[in-house]
């Protein structure tokens, strides 16, 4: 089987023993292992790879790598659809599927094509000047069609079903690329002593002397530094591994693609498709070579049109003869190595050189292998519409033109640095005449570059550049040479390969047919001319206005030949009309890759009570409260939130009921300066709070509004219990360390949270005291030996066990806190115990009621905006006392009068809704603007027999009585309330005390 | 009337997996028998706080904010400059720490219900840390006898190495579940066992000699 | 990826630490009543391109805050010390 | 002379091959101006029109340190809306909103304002209660606003996680229709083209160094270009603010942060709105050309260089997969960053400042480009009047003094927790 009749019968680093059949468009396709897909449809033939953005003209490879700009296809189907690869760097593998994308009704047949005669009238940025017609909005019309035009692929809405991987990783060296200057520096870095991780994004260690003849001298060279390099056990290579970004502190990020073996790997046994990986090294080296730019003729987007480098590439790599007539139009050296190899391998080979003189070496060698050279002269039209026939070849001199038939274009502009990973951390590249390009300046601390990307373009100079990077980047990671001095496997003579070249001529202005600077997106030197002429000349404005550049390929092959063209219409140059700066990633990474494992039910942790175990065994329906998840209610009370929170709402004000009170923030104060530490905290006095004594406190930040309320209850001499709401406890925490180690040092005072190492119940209720008796039998809970906020810390077997006569819900009600991993037992235990009083569990909705009923502020009311006298606690900082956030409380638009402050509801409409959200309006106001005030938070008072809420409102109790109104207008409604007290019920708390 | 219930009770159970290359490279557990008290003490007390607890433990606290001292069934971590944490099989160690270094004017807090102590082994060990914590886990600079207090999947946890292929990870009570599924999760690939061991099992390694190499 | 030097436990990538702002800045004394001061304390900054000292907390490790100077023009990072141990000169 | 866009003339030029004139005159420093506005960004170049369209204050320069609109009104994620609770912020918007309504067609320059709507979510009860109450305000105040279930959200969005595994369900969201998109990097080229036009000269790669005192008032600016003369000078520089301002000896509630911003390969339609995550701040949009944008929250301390931190990357993508888990399949083609001006409240700073004849624009945290067209008319009524425009009297400089801190998110006094 030959894999596609354009095979050359030998040669190739493809394996032959390893057939491979794919399915593109539908059809099979025949190749080898060691084919990529855009290989694979060279061999066979298929030239026609796709179609332009804009023009949808028909397109071929003009790449081999990742800098190809028109081979974009679609691969997998259903959940593993994937648009817009490059066929280039899809590896052939049995079970691939693939397709060619952009045309319509097929990329051969494509009527996207009439936008080409329709060209003169959408020049770069044409839609800046028209579509806004006829009126305001019309834009709405045009978009949908412009939406569908735009776009490169199709994406499905099914679940993406492949498993990513995430790791972290640490390094002395890290070397990126490994082409011989890659090889060379990890060599070195490893001989001096580092560590050493070498990454290269292909398949294969090589880079360049992969598209050197497999029987050359090269190639004997290349295979001695892998198998050094691979030998060396302090270097550790990743291959298929791309340096996604360059990121601060020497962080690289790395994508590894595990999916060239098997297209769909199995989630469920583990296997990632790909893996991120966070790299931090000590030195980094980069060696990540340089892209050949294309030249710049009219109708350079031909297929057949091909990089001189991409054209050895598959012929040496792939062993793929790209065509059997062959013009490499080239002003660098380079072009002269892609000539003799194609000449050796039978092609008939016509050289365009536009330069006049040549190393004489060079052209000697190409005539020997009787290679038609046309020097002093260039290519300016190819011709030729669905692939490549000839080429317009014009005498510098002279400016005769002739034509010269071909059916492949061969073409070699110079080199771009691949300068991407290093401007990623913000360094400026200069631009170096001599070599035509922008290279890397300003290295870093650490940072080294060798090879093609500094400018050391023959493999003989990337590897002394190589071995010099390798070296500093060891000494610099403190490594002393031990061993020798570094070498590398001597180069042949051949590997100096010359590599003299000249600057691009700029392209013609005038003359028939299009000349491309950015194929992907179809800007032609018009369009640059055009932005130039507007004002677009700035680089930055020129990749915006024409969107060159901004294309899946990021503009490798355009970008200088852009500048380039720019520098050529006004008087600027090259280096001064600089270039744009790029962003990671290097190359597209996938979404998924970047989320790993943080996907589904593990995108954040979920935290847990240590009771959630018997909540969902015994029918508690669950709700999140930020980290947490919550009992919301309990199945034996009703089966939806609405009418079981009442029944539980019931039972504790006519019985007793148990909640879970886990979540809350939990604080172990201790210290001889805990005292005092408490009294600057909270805007309350807690210096004189007795041993055996709790207390409701409010914490304030600087700038006076309330950061968290809760109580504090006092075990000890130098110990104290705070608790925090659910919400707040990090918080609180932070902020407690931040004022002991920055502000207030010299107290003597360890905060420690125990969250996690108490479970928290609530037993409230008129038999509360009750149920204790039965389930703790000899402990006295007596109103005269445990009065409100009266708390004991008991041993019961052995166990600690706290109570903490509290009350949220205003009835009687004790808070018990034992060791986590008891609390089920304890929970269960009370149950059981007060079972004859018929005790039961109630959830977070209940709770959230019982508070509202007793005028208890929490959630909503305690969002940062107010302040401790809005939400009616503005008593408790009496005295002069300082706390924290006194100073700025007393700024005068906190104290006005007329601030929104904490109400009460009634609800005066029977049967009517009362929702949260509501904006509140005295009667007579027009119903309008931003009302008086809002409710925070709603419910039904099972104790009142009506809808009850908090809100704040203008003024607030000055106003007790009056009759307001409640808009909701999202849902046209409109409720009257009367403001009154927010407690609702026993604002004596005569309950609290029996 | 009090028994425990493990926040990890019943994930146990679940039995290993096998890694997609057939094998189990993990062995993956809780110590269910730890015993953790914080300690937290002023400059004034500094020294009668260290020799109540050199008398308590047998072993002087350490120093080195990076090496775990070990003696016997404590393990004693810097987790802080006037800071550390001791954890110990001894169940009656708190209490007597409570009493004696209390008794210093030191602060002492138990937080053996605060903390769940996961096993980690295995030849797959350091790889399946690698995508939990951001740490540099090599030899060099991760040795066996070191700690490091650090995250995983956004909650705070304390690592251990007590052995080439072992280590500890403490993690947040009522993270545990979660971090444990996070754990598995990640672990899949290596594949793995799981089992309720003990802190005796976890035998300490001798770290005086890394000890003097980190300090 | 911003590395925090930690003087307790080393160094550390960044998202092991929580942000506290400018620690330029001294705070006024507890029991001030000045408006003025703790308005500029609390709500202005210098804001510096360069050289800044600001406040960070390893919640994940220590959780102790420190004082890390740091170059918001390129990110460098230099030394970090416990805030405990108060402001360098 | 600017010739009018229109598809004709496109068809003209086509016809022709006549060359298109310069959208905007390359103008040089005259010595003196009547306003000197500092920075060529959305907000300045905007003042510059308005002052010239609505106060006929013709003589005034722009001044840009690099080229037009390489600020942040060329890195944002392009959305507008008016979804606004505070008494204040809800009208200053919607005026917003209303301006980039008629903007084409005003500048006669396509802006592609795209009306696709946008939806907040919301993940619980509270937080949809949180949505209803800045609804209902936007209702009351004539903004269109619509409260949506859990169904509702799934019918108009259904690829959505509606799944058993979303770890935080949806509950419900807030849809308003006329929010959506725009062609950013137009904005600024139109409002240049249309001020250049109205005589407003523009001068690029002028970078100012200090001001020009005459004891407490600021008489123009000492440039890179020379020294410029000013009756009124107005600081527009969001990003730089402090550092522009300490030129004048200003200090300024203000932190400069890093905000990404993140864009996949383009693709076919995907998403049709704008979407708002409600679990974490989150929001993505797709633009006309194609690719997906993503915003997420800023890194999180004061930084000035322009590039991201990695792990602020991977936030970014967990929250698009959690939303919607197809995301996962496509690629991220770009991502980078942009200077934000973060203050304690959230809210900016626009109008006067301590010194006379010098006024500021910046402090806008998330919200400068979708307040570019308000910001400009009100900041140039500002200077033309030497008095606050009505609608923005209550982003003062000194609003923390006297405890008008503008907090619409309820997030505390943190600029970098904003």
């Amino acid at each position: 089987m030959s894999g596609g009749p354009h095979r050359l019968a030998r040669g190739g680093r493809i394996d032959r023993d390893r057939p491979i059949r794919c399915e593109f468009d539908g059809r099979p396709l025949a190749g080898f292992a060691g084919d990529t897909l855009a290989s694979a449809l060279l061999a066979n033939g298929i030239t026609l790879v796709g179609r332009s953005f804009k023009y949808h003209r028909p397109r071929g490879l003009l790449a081999a790598g990742v800098e190809e700009p028109n081979a974009l296809v679609t691969v997998g189907d259903g959940g593993r659809t994937t648009p817009n690869l490059p066929a280039t760097t899809v590896e052939m593998r049995t079970g691939l599927r693939a397709r060619r994308q952009n045309g319509w009704p097929s990329v051969d047949v494509d009527l996207g094509a009439l936008n080409g005669w329709l060209a003169p009238l959408l020049p770069a940025g044409f839609y800046y000047k028209t579509l806004m017609g006829p009126r305001r909005g019309s834009w709405m019309w045009y978009e949908p069609f412009i939406r569908r035009a735009a776009g490169l692929g199709r994406a499905v809405h099914e679940r993406d079903p492949d498993r990513y991987d995430a790791r972290h990783a640490f390094t002395d060296v890290l070397v990126i690329g490994a082409g011989p200057a890659g090889l060379a520096a990890a060599l070195a870095a490893a001989a001096a002593g580092a560590e050493v991780l070498l990454v290269e994004q292909d398949s294969a260690l090589g880079g360049s002397l992969l598209a050197a003849p497999v029987t050359g001298s090269l190639e004997r060279w290349r295979s001695q530094l892998e198998t050094a390099v691979r030998s060396t056990p302090t270097i550790e290579v990743l291959t298929r591994t791309t340096a996604l970004g360059a990121y601060d502190g020497r962080t690289v990020a790395l994508l590894e693609r595990h999916d060239h073996a098997d297209p769909d790997p199995d989630p469920d046994r583990g296997a990632a498709r790909e893996t991120v990986v966070t790299l931090r090294a000590r030195a980094i080296v980069t060696a990540t070579g340089a892209f050949e730019r294309p030249l710049l003729f009219a109708d350079n987007d031909r297929p057949g049109v091909m990089l001189a480098s991409a054209a050895r590439t598959y012929l040496n790599r792939y062993a793929i003869a790209p065509g059997r007539r062959a013009l490499v139009a080239t002003c660098t050296d380079a072009g002269w190595l892609t000539a003799l190899d194609l000449a050796a391998a039978g092609t008939a080979v016509t050289v365009v050189e536009q330069r006049d003189e040549i190393a004489e070496p060079l052209v000697a060698a190409a005539r020997g292998a009787g290679i038609d050279v046309r020097t002093g002269a260039m290519v300016t039209r190819a011709l030729g519409t669905r692939g490549v026939a000839g080429a317009r070849v014009e005498s510098r001199a002279s400016g005769r033109a002739q034509r010269l038939d071909c059916d492949v274009l061969c073409v070699s502009g110079g080199w771009s640095p691949t300068l991407h990973l290093t401007s990623h951390t913000g360094r400026k590249p200069r631009y170096r005449p001599e070599l035509d390009a922008f290279v890397p300046e300003d290295w870093a601390a650490g940072d080294f570059g060798a090879g093609a990307v500094v400018g050391a373009y023959s493999s003989a100079a990337a590897v002394e550049s190589g071995l010099a990077a390798g070296r500093a980047a060891a000494t610099f990671c403190g490594c002393v040479s031990t061993a020798d001095p570094p070498t590398a496997p001597t180069a042949p003579a051949e590997a100096d390969e010359p590599t003299a070249l000249a600057a691009a001529l700029p392209p013609p202005r005038r003359g028939r047919g299009r000349t491309f600077v950015d194929l992907q997106n179809d800007v032609t030197v018009k369009d640059v001319a055009l932005a130039h002429d507007e004002g677009y000349g700035a680089v930055e404005h020129l990749k915006r206005y024409t969107t060159l550049g901004m294309g899946t390929d990021q503009g490798r092959t355009s970008n200088v030949n852009a500048i380039a063209t720019l520098a050529s219409l006004g008087a600027r140059g090259v280096g001064e009309t600089g270039t744009t700066t790029f962003r990671p990633p290097f190359t597209p990474v996938s979404v998924g890759a970047l989320a790993a494992r943080s996907v589904g039910r593990h995108f954040r942790p979920i935290r847990r009570s240590p009771l959630e175990p018997w909540h969902l065994a015994n029918g508690a329906t669950m709700i999140e409260a930020g980290p947490w998840l919550r009992p919301w209610f309990y199945a034996w009370a009703g089966s939806d939130v609405g009418s079981a929170y009442r029944e539980e709402m019931r039972l504790v004000r006519s019985g007793v009921g148990v909640s879970d009170v886990s979540s809350l923030g939990k604080i172990d104060v201790q210290g001889p300066d805990a005292a005092q530490f408490l009294n600057r905290v909270y805007v309350n006095g807690f210096a004189k709070l007795a041993v055996g004594k709790a207390r409701y406190g409010v914490m304030l930040n600087d700038d006076a509004t309330v950061l968290d309320d809760g109580t504090t209850a006092r075990f000890g001499e130098h110990r104290y219990f705070m608790t925090t709401t659910t919400a707040q406890a990090g918080e609180v925490m932070s902020w407690l360390e931040f004022l002991l180690q920055t502000a207030w040092p010299e107290l003597r005072v360890q905060v420690v949270s125990v969250t996690d190492a108490w479970a928290g119940m609530s037993v409230a209720g008129p038999r509360a005291r009750e149920a204790l008796e039965r389930a703790l039998p000899g402990v006295d809970v007596s109103n005269d030996a445990l009065p409100h906020m009266g708390v004991r810390e008991v041993v019961l077997d052995g166990v600690p066990l706290r109570v903490l006569r509290l009350s949220f819900s205003g009835e009687l009600a004790y808070e018990l806190y034992v060791p986590a991993t008891r609390g089920i037992s304890l929970w269960e235990h009370l149950l059981a115990a007060a079972a004859p009083l018929g005790i039961k569990p109630y959830g977070l909705e209940a709770l959230a009621s019982l508070r509202i009923e007793k005028g208890h502020v929490a959630g909503l009311e305690l969002d940062h905006r107010n302040t401790l006298d809005d939400l009616g606690l503005g008593k408790l900082a009496s005295g002069d006392k300082a706390y924290v956030g006194r100073a700025l409380r007393a700024r005068p638009a906190l104290q006005a009068e007329d601030r929104w402050s904490l109400v009460g509801l009634e609800c005066l409409d029977a049967g009517a809704r009362l929702r949260g959200g509501s904006i509140l309006f005295a009667s007579g106001d027009a119903i309008a603007g931003h009302g008086r005030g809002y409710v925070t938070s709603v419910t039904f008072s099972t104790v009142l027999g009506k809808t009850i809420a908090l809100g704040l409102y203008q003024g607030g109790l000055r106003h007790r009585g009056e009759e307001i109104v409640c808009a909701f207008p999202l849902k046209g409604e409109t409720v009257r309330a009367r403001i009154v007290s927010p407690m609702f019920i026993d604002p004596e708390g005569t309950r609290l005390h029996v | 009337m009090f028994e425990r219930r493990s926040p990890l009770a019943g994930h146990l159970d679940a039995g290993g997996r096998d890694g997609f290359d057939g094998g189990r490279r993990l062995r993956l557990g809780e110590v269910r028998d730890t015993s953790l008290v914080q300690i937290g003490t002023w400059p004034a007390v500094r020294s009668a706080c260290a020799a109540a607890i050199a008398r308590i433990c047998g072993c002087d606290p350490p120093a080195s904010p990076r090496v775990a001292a070990a003696r016997g069934a404590h393990r004693l971590y810097r987790i802080a400059s006037e800071e550390l944490w001791i954890a110990t099989s001894d169940p009656r160690l708190p209490a007597v720490l409570e009493r004696e270094v209390g008794a210093t004017g030191s602060a002492v807090t138990v937080l053996t219900e605060a903390r769940v102590r996961l096993a980690i082994d295995g030849n797959a060990a350091r790889a399946l840390l690698s995508r939990l914590v951001p740490l540099d886990l090599r030899d060099a600079s991760f040795p066996v006898g070191a700690f490091a207090q650090t995250g995983v999947h956004h909650a705070p946890a304390l690592l251990d190495r007590i052995g080439a292929e072992r280590y500890d990870l403490y993690v947040l009570t009522t993270y545990a579940g979660s971090t444990w599924e996070w754990m598995l999760d990640q672990a899949l690939p290596f594949g793995y066992d799981l089992h309720v061991t003990t802190a005796a099992d976890r035998s300490p390694s001798t770290t005086s000699d890394i000890t003097r190499d980190l300090q | 990826m911003l590395r925090i030097p930690c003087p307790h436990c080393g160094e550390r990538d960044y998202t092991e630490f929580r942000y506290g702002g400018d620690a330029s800045k001294t705070r006024p004394a507890h029991d001030e009543r000045d408006v003025r001061a703790w308005h500029d304390h609390v709500f202005v900054f210098t804001n510096p391109r360069g050289p800044h000292r600001e406040y960070w907390q390893h919640v994940q490790g220590c959780r102790q805050w420190l004082i890390l100077e740091r170059d918001t023009a390129t990110n460098a990072v230099g030394t970090a010390r416990l805030a405990r141990d108060g402001t360098p000169a | 002379m600017t010739e009018r866009y229109s598809a004709l003339a496109l068809a003209r030029h086509a016809l022709t091959g006549a060359r298109w004139p310069r959208a905007w005159r390359r103008a040089d420093p005259k010595p003196h101006y009547d306003v000197v506005i500092i920075g060529g960004g959305g907000h300045g170049l905007a003042t510059a029109y308005y002052l010239a369209k609505n106060h006929r204050v013709t003589r005034v320069a722009v001044l840009e340190r690099a080229v037009i609109g390489s600020g942040n009104v060329g890195r944002n994620t392009t959305l507008v809306r008016s979804n606004y609770l505070l008494d204040g912020n809800t009208q200053f918007f919607e005026h917003s909103l209303r301006l980039w309504e008629g903007l084409s067609h005003e500048l006669n320059f396509n802006v592609m304002l795209s009306q696709r709507g946008q939806i907040v979510l919301a993940h619980g009860p509270s937080q949809l209660d949180v949505l209803a109450r800045k609804g209902n305000v936007m209702r009351l105040n004539g903004i269109d606003a619509e409260l949506l279930d859990r169904g509702e959200v799934e019918r108009l969005l259904p690829y959505l996680d509606f799944s058993e595994r979303a770890r935080f369900p949806i509950h419900g969201g807030l849809l308003q229709r006329r929010a959506g998109t725009v062609r950013h990097d137009a904005v600024a080229w139109g409002y240049a083209r249309a001020a250049s036009e109205l005589g407003v000269d523009i001068i690029e790669h002028c970078e100012v160094t200090g001001f020009l005192r005459e004891g407490d008032r600021v008489i123009g600016v000492e440039t890179s270009r020379g020294r410029i003369g000013a009756d009124r000078t107005a600081i527009s520089v969001a990003g730089h603010t402090s550092q522009v301002a300490a030129l004048a000896g200003l200090r300024v509630p203000v932190e400069s942060h890093l905000l990404q911003a993140f864009v996949t390969e383009p693709i076919k339609p995907f998403v049709d709105h704008v979407i708002s995550f409600g679990a974490e701040l989150f929001y993505i949009s797709q633009s006309d050309k194609g690719g997906l944008v993503f915003g997420g929250h800023i890194d999180g301390f004061n930084s000035y260089t322009q590039r991201g931190q990695f792990p602020k990357v991977q936030t970014v993508a967990e929250c698009a997969v959690a939303l919607i888990p197809s995301i996962s399949r496509l690629r991220l083609l770009r991502h980078w960053a942009g200077i934000q001006d973060m203050t304690p409240d959230g809210s900016p700073f626009i109008g006067r400042t301590p010194l006379r004849d010098l006024y500021l624009n910046g402090g806008w945290c998330y919200q400068g480009f979708k307040a570019t067209p308000a910001a400009g008319w009100c900041f140039a009524h500002t200077i033309a009047h030497a008095e606050a425009h009505p609608l923005i009297e209550h982003f003062s400089l000194e609003r923390f003094l006297d405890g008008n801190g503008y907090d619409e998110y309820g997030l505390g006094n943190w600029t970098y927790r904003q």
